[in-house]
């Protein structure tokens, strides 16, 4: 029994930071239809902005309230930032083009981040993984038993700044003038821009808000699980992915609960399967899903209008 | 429904080569079309009309299998195609266009015919048992080898191919277009080539869905012609969806008019042109300033 | 892109004037198997030069054989790698089980090339009947939803190579003879090529080319969408099992590290910078792709010949092909032929030659 | 626009046109840059002088998965060599090596060692970690009769490939059976879970024989659970193992991951020691795993508390090169590898392959910074491993167990 709810908690820890990052795919799919194969990796610069200032902060800052307010202030600013270069330089002038082609581009990103911080040359951190700082103080907050399942105080704070995020973020999709506009970007964009929607600008905004918020995903993983190494996008950013495709891919409640869904399959397929076949078990779960519900749990298959 | 409505008229010859019989789809709580009823056979040269909405295309959408009714039974040739997609649709003799052109747009005017062509060539003409189905499979996989092996044969048919689709470009006066991408042609010629296309599938019947959308009131009136000579010349029947009311009156024999998914009148253009429905629904819609005028 | 010419199914190359009709289709193979069978001979002796080109080779077949799917037809796989790794743990454990076998009435070389084309066949086999398992779903997956389920797909097989101790699981299969040459492999690429172009330039091509341009009036013109893109599907992969099992006869091990992702999404570069449905594209872009890291290295040994960063050099090659990737597509978004074949654009670029190729 | 493609197809056949140039090495000596003068670049590289150095190849992950120990073995490499250089280099040429990367995948760790072979004609091979790529390279180093040596491929097969391949760690069998001796002997341990990667061939090796010599000795394997290189997150694994009680967890993997299962296991109320092998030793593993780690144990080549000067100064000069980086064990098995290759060099009297390997093999009783190293009849080392345990941040040694 109390296995059953430590799984459910290693779970659903491990499911909202899919969301996280699930959610800035859906939204990129949301307003440009792009599979943004770049955001992993993103994610994975994020941390490491992350990781320098908490660094440059030292150890006593690092730990304090706002101390943690600045890692992630400067972390998802700095993504933000990125995300506006990629937009702008890899994906923008590719538009009009057909959609394979900014595919490549975000792939060619992805490489260049991925291999590029694997090197060991100047600033770039090099291949090994290094340990993110515990930037909360761990303690435990919730024990039942003799330490049979054990709550620890970042796991409610980071499941609480995930919650938050993704309140905030439905928020601003479904309660603002940009988010109205966004939605009316992913739409159709072409007639948006006819609507006086300004296209350009809530693309570039969308993919910063999906950047800081890989970035923010990215903090809270590197917390959650204490590392940080530059192919770390690659690995959470195919599973994030997966689970943005299983909710339906460009529905924000679905990669919420896509994430949820894939993080207990996985921790149940280890905790009472055969751990080698989680992979396995993840994509297959992803592919029966799909056979049943074309486009995904809470998508709809647009009827082609004829 | 009043009687008068949901007799059937003809004016063609011979069995009914499309029938709807009381068709009727609905999308939700939508209703498109209620008690839809249709014959074509072969000769006719029948309309089919309706404001915005009304639930034309709906119709064509039932008829090519595009939308599976939700009540009612759709026959082509004689058979009942419910459930069928609509590329066996097509094998049974039914061909159409579409309201927004859909060309093969990278593809030359020549590749768009011959595809058609070839794609009633194909031996899956119809639902087959089960031994049949193998043999349509073998046939199938042995026409592929013909073609990676370039055989003879196979050389002879894409000769056959090119001619029968250079004979439609012509008759559709597109020769000069041959070797141009769709997508290069201009608008009217656009259509015609939809037209071409739909021929190349060897249809008994052509449902030509807006086929003067967008045309001038010359390029229209050579339209009708053309229409009515393609019915005599490939022995078709023919069902036109037109907004414009003048080219339906102009060509059509019998005319059947939706609105709301209700067919609310059908009969020969004049008693249709009277029934006081048809004003209502049209002058409601305010159609006849927007389009009629235009005419 | 201005086009002008042929379009997309003429027949170029195939059009030699004043052949029997009955000889055409054989024509090819009459001319290529001398050429290989020369090349051999020549290469045989540059152990190195062997290599490269086998895995250019290889990838040639993988993206000639994944635009049939993605180019031609419009769907989009991204799990290619998967087919070849059936293709080479199939070809790998058939030689490796008739390692000790020789066909008596043939000379030794001889006949180890008959079980080596016995163990392709088999490969690619499986993998085109994994092509037709994965083809299944585009009954009622669209787009990008297909293009998730063949991605899902190939991490399935990846998994289950790494669980099976036949496949050798992580450490991978070794010990497979060294069976395969350059002309075995150009051998199997000129035969991709052949049946791509022929494809393309058929009934069956023109059928794909219009699902790939509008599904809905393919269906509507009597194109049973389905079945062809199962067709294509199922080609598509027997090609990529091929490729997968000549790979397993020169690369001293097959591990399941070679068939991941990042692989599927190497082959998609490669059609997509070729340009999505032109072979010769494919070709091209295989070939310059496979080479660039090498020459990418050629390159850097040149350049850093000093201290510290000489041995880093070969570390820049990765991120430097990424940024490369980024900037050609930039440059040239259609790709480098767009939908057309090389004698399509060349003319253009030698003005003086004579026009009308196609 | 339309330019671009002509121009690719042209640099396109000037790339192959360098990939196919018989060049020699441009060489590049691990220190003393400034003795070698830079060879002008035209083409692919002209070949230097010729005759006064002696080309090494080595190949290794520098991208990919395993880049980590890639590095790690290229900068012990690049030490012994700076080393042997400055001190005269061997008759009187200088030595240098080149690096090609694999990026973590066997059949490109088989095209660098062909290019090595054919185009840089180097006399000696070293390198890979990862036994999948080792084998790739052996196969290709035998077939050419190029001895090759590999640090810390710890598979038995690598070895079997030929009679030109050597290494100089022990390999998997027995370090399995190191950790079972001493969990069952030392620790009295009864009930042990095993926590395996499932993406490395190192981590099944290992497992397989512990498991097997652990229920020999009489011990009990409570459950096996895998996980992939890469992953982070291992909650689930050792929530299942938590359920067994376990008294110890053999964890057979690498550090970059270790460290990481450490926290977790301790998180999740997990206080039994863990166990693993030489995939451990690293600085880092102390850095990823923090205070978790403490009280565990691994086996390892040698142990960083020995005295002996060499080890010190190995340690200190490594120190001095790479930023003052503890070398892990893949550095000191690489360093002792190369180290091992130019005593060969030396005691060779031409630098044929015939020769060269014939040197290597005579190998006896040579003093490496892990472990004395004698190659026997099969060209393994032979070596007796020791036991260290983690405390406060460093490693201690606890014991050594003789094969």
């Amino acid at each position: 029994m109390s296995q059953l709810l430590q799984h459910l908690i290693n779970g659903l820890a491990s499911g909202t930071i899919y969301a996280l990052v699930a959610l800035g795919y859906t939204m990129v799919y949301g307003v440009l239809k792009l599979i943004n194969f770049a955001h992993g990796d993103v994610m994975m610069v994020g941390v490491y902005m992350g990781y320098a200032t908490a660094f440059a902060l030292g150890r006593q800052a690092q730990r304090s309230m706002w101390g943690v307010v600045v890692i992630f202030a400067v972390a998802m600013v700095g993504c933000a930032l990125l995300g506006f270069l990629i937009e702008r330089f890899a994906y923008r002038p590719l538009r009009e083009k057909p959609r394979l082609t900014a595919l490549i581009t975000a792939i060619g990103i992805s490489f260049a981040l991925s291999y590029g911080f694997q090197l060991d040359i100047g600033f770039l951190p090099g291949a090994s993984p290094r340990a993110f700082p515990e930037v909360i103080v761990p303690s435990e907050w919730f024990i039942i038993g003799d330490r049979d399942v054990v709550v620890w105080n970042w796991q409610v704070i980071s499941f609480l700044i995930a919650v938050g995020l993704m309140a905030a973020l439905q928020f601003l999709v479904y309660r603002t003038r940009f988010g109205k506009a966004m939605r009316a970007v992913s739409y159709d964009h072409r007639t948006a821009a006819l609507m006086g929607i300004p296209t350009d600008r809530i693309i570039a905004l969308t993919f910063m808000l999906s950047s800081a918020l890989a970035a923010g995903a990215g903090l809270l993983y590197a917390i959650k699980d204490t590392s940080v190494s530059p192919l770390m996008g690659l690995y959470v950013g195919l599973k994030a992915f997966v689970a943005a495709v299983i909710g339906g891919i460009g529905n924000v409640p679905g990669a919420v609960v896509g994430a949820l869904l894939l993080g207990l399959v996985e921790e149940f397929v280890v905790g009472y399967a055969a751990s080698t076949w989680r992979d396995a078990v993840a994509f297959a779960f992803l592919i029966l899903v799909l056979l049943v519900k074309p486009g995904g749990l809470f998508g709809r298959v647009a009827a082609e209008k004829v | 429904m009043n009687t008068a409505v949901s007799a059937p008229v003809t004016s063609g010859s011979g069995d009914a080569l499309l029938q709807a019989s009381g068709v009727s789809i609905r999308f939700g709580g939508l209703k498109a079309l209620t008690d839809f009823n249709l014959t074509v056979r072969q000769g006719d040269l029948l309309g089919l009309i309706g404001p915005n909405g009304a639930g034309k295309s709906t119709a064509f959408n039932v008829l090519t299998g595009v939308y599976q009714p939700t009540e009612g039974e759709v026959r082509v040739a004689g058979q009942r195609v419910n459930g069928w997609v609509p590329h066996q649709i097509n094998h049974l003799g039914l061909a159409r266009t579409f309201q927004n052109i859909r060309l093969f747009r990278a593809l030359t005017a020549l590749d768009n015919v011959k595809v058609a062509c070839r794609a009633q060539g194909a031996l899956h003409p119809v639902r087959l048992g089960p031994a049949a189905k193998v043999g349509t499979a073998l046939r199938n996989y042995r026409d592929w080898w013909r073609a990676l092996l370039l055989t003879p044969g196979f050389q002879s048919e894409e000769r056959e191919l090119t001619r029968q689709a250079e004979h439609l470009l012509e008759v559709m006066g597109l020769s000069h277009r041959r070797d141009e991408e769709a997508k290069n042609l201009p608008y009217g010629e656009q259509r015609r080539l939809e037209i071409a296309r739909a021929l190349g599938t060897r249809p008994k019947v052509l449902l030509l869905d807006e086929p003067a959308a967008g045309m001038n009131t010359r390029e229209k009136a050579d339209l009708m012609v053309l229409i009515r000579r393609l019915r005599d010349e490939f022995s078709l029947g023919v069902l036109v969806i037109e907004h414009d009311m003048k080219l339906v009156m102009g060509i059509c024999e019998r005319i059947t008019v939706l609105d709301h998914g209700e067919t609310i009148a059908r009969g020969a253009p004049a008693e249709v042109r009277s029934d006081r429905k048809v004003i209502e629904a049209y002058l409601g819609d305010s159609y006849l300033e927007s389009h009629g005028g235009a005419a | 892109m201005a086009a002008q010419s042929g379009g997309v199914t003429t027949l170029p190359g195939e059009d030699v004037g004043r052949v029997p009709p009955a000889l055409r289709g054989l024509l090819p193979v009459l001319i290529a198997v001398p050429v290989l069978a020369l090349a051999e001979v020549l290469l045989g002796s540059s152990p190195f030069a062997t290599y490269l080109l086998s895995v250019v080779g290889v990838n040639i077949i993988l993206a000639v054989s994944l635009n049939i799917v993605n180019g031609m037809t419009g769907q989009f796989s991204i799990g290619h790698a998967g087919f070849m790794a059936v293709g080479a743990y199939i070809a790998g454990v058939t030689s490796l089980e008739l390692k000790e076998v020789a066909l008596s009435f043939l000379p030794v070389a001889a006949s180890d090339q008959v079980l080596f084309t016995v163990a392709l066949l088999a490969g690619g086999t499986c993998a085109a009947l994994c092509g037709f398992l994965v083809g299944l779903p585009s009954l009622r997956l669209r787009g990008d939803y297909l293009a998730i389920v063949t991605l899902g797909f190939g991490e399935i097989i990846r998994v289950v190579v790494q669980n099976t101790e036949a496949f050798g699981r992580a450490l991978g299969l070794s010990g497979i003879p060294q069976y395969s040459s350059v002309a075995m492999v150009y051998f199997w690429v000129f035969l991709t090529v052949l049946v791509a172009r022929r494809i393309a330039g058929s009934s069956h091509g023109r059928s794909l080319w219009a699902i790939r341009e509008d599904e809905v009036a393919a269906e509507a013109m009597g194109v049973d969408t389905t079945g062809y893109k199962v067709r294509a599907f199922v080609i598509s992969s027997f090609f990529a099992g091929i490729a997968g099992g000549l790979f397993a006869h020169f690369v001293p091990i097959i591990n399941p590290g070679s068939f991941t992702f990042v692989k599927s999404m190497e082959v998609v570069v490669m059609v997509v910078l070729g340009g999505l449905g032109s072979s010769t594209g494919a070709i091209v872009a295989a070939i310059f792709l496979t080479l660039l890291p090498e020459g990418l290295r050629s390159l850097f040994g040149a350049l850093g010949a000093e201290g510290s960063l000489a041995q880093k050099v070969d570390q820049i090659r990765m991120p430097v092909y990424g940024i490369l990737l980024v900037v050609l597509m930039l440059a040239r978004p259609q790709g480098l032929f767009g939908t057309k074949e090389l004698w399509d654009v060349l003319p253009r670029w030698l003005p003086r030659k004579k026009k009308g190729l196609s | 626009m339309r330019r671009l493609a002509p121009m690719l197809l042209a640099a396109l056949a000037v790339m192959a046109a360098a990939c196919e140039k018989k060049t020699q090495p441009t060489g590049e000596a691990g220190g003393a840059p400034a003795a070698q003068a830079p060879t002008t670049a035209q083409g692919g590289g002209t070949p230097p002088a010729g005759d006064d150095v002696i080309v090494l190849g080595e190949v290794g992950a520098l991208t990919g998965g395993q880049a980590t120990f890639g590095i790690s073995s290229r900068n012990g490499i690049a030490l012994a060599l700076k080393e042997a250089n400055a001190a005269g280099g061997v008759k009187g040429k200088k030595l240098v090596v080149r690096v090609y990367d694999d990026q973590s995948k066997p059949e490109e760790a088989a095209q660098a060692v062909t290019r090595l072979i054919t185009q840089d004609k180097v006399v000696l091979i070293l390198g890979e970690v990862a036994s999948s790529s080792s084998l790739a390279m052996a196969e290709k180093a035998q077939a050419a009769g190029v001895p090759m040596i590999t640090p810390s491929s710890t598979n038995p097969t690598v070895t079997e490939k030929g009679d030109n391949i050597f290494r100089v760690c022990f390999i998997d069998p027995f370090q399995g059976f190191v950790m079972a001796k001493f969990a069952r002997e030392n620790l009295k341990l009864n009930k042990v879970a095993v926590l395996q990667d499932n993406k490395s061939a190192y981590s099944i090796g290992l497992t397989e024989v512990f498991r097997q010599k652990f229920a020999e000795m009489g011990g009990k394997i409570t459950v096996t659970e895998s996980y992939s290189q890469g992953d982070t997150d291992y909650r689930a694994q050792l929530t299942a193992i938590k359920k067994t009680q376990p008294e110890g967890i053999y964890v057979p993997g690498y550090y970059s991951e270790v460290g990481v299962i450490a926290r977790q296991a301790r998180e999740l109320g997990l206080k039994v020691p863990l166990m693993g092998g030489d995939g451990w030793d690293s600085e880092k593993l102390f850095e990823l795993g923090g205070s978790a780690i403490d009280g565990s144990y691994f086996s390892n080549h040698y142990s960083p508390d020995n005295p002996d000067e060499r080890v010190k100064k190995f340690i200190a000069d490594y120190k001095a090169d790479y930023n003052g980086a503890v070398p892990d064990a893949l550095a000191a098995l690489a360093y002792d590898a190369a180290r091992v290759a130019i005593e060969a060099l030396k005691n060779a009297p031409d630098t044929s392959g015939p020769a060269l390997r014939a040197a290597i093999a005579k190998t006896k009783d040579f003093p490496g910074v892990a472990g004395n190293i004698t190659l026997d009849e099969k060209r393994n080392a032979v070596k007796s491993a020791v036991v260290l345990k983690v405390a406060d941040g460093k490693s201690t040694y606890v014991t050594t167990i003789s094969p």
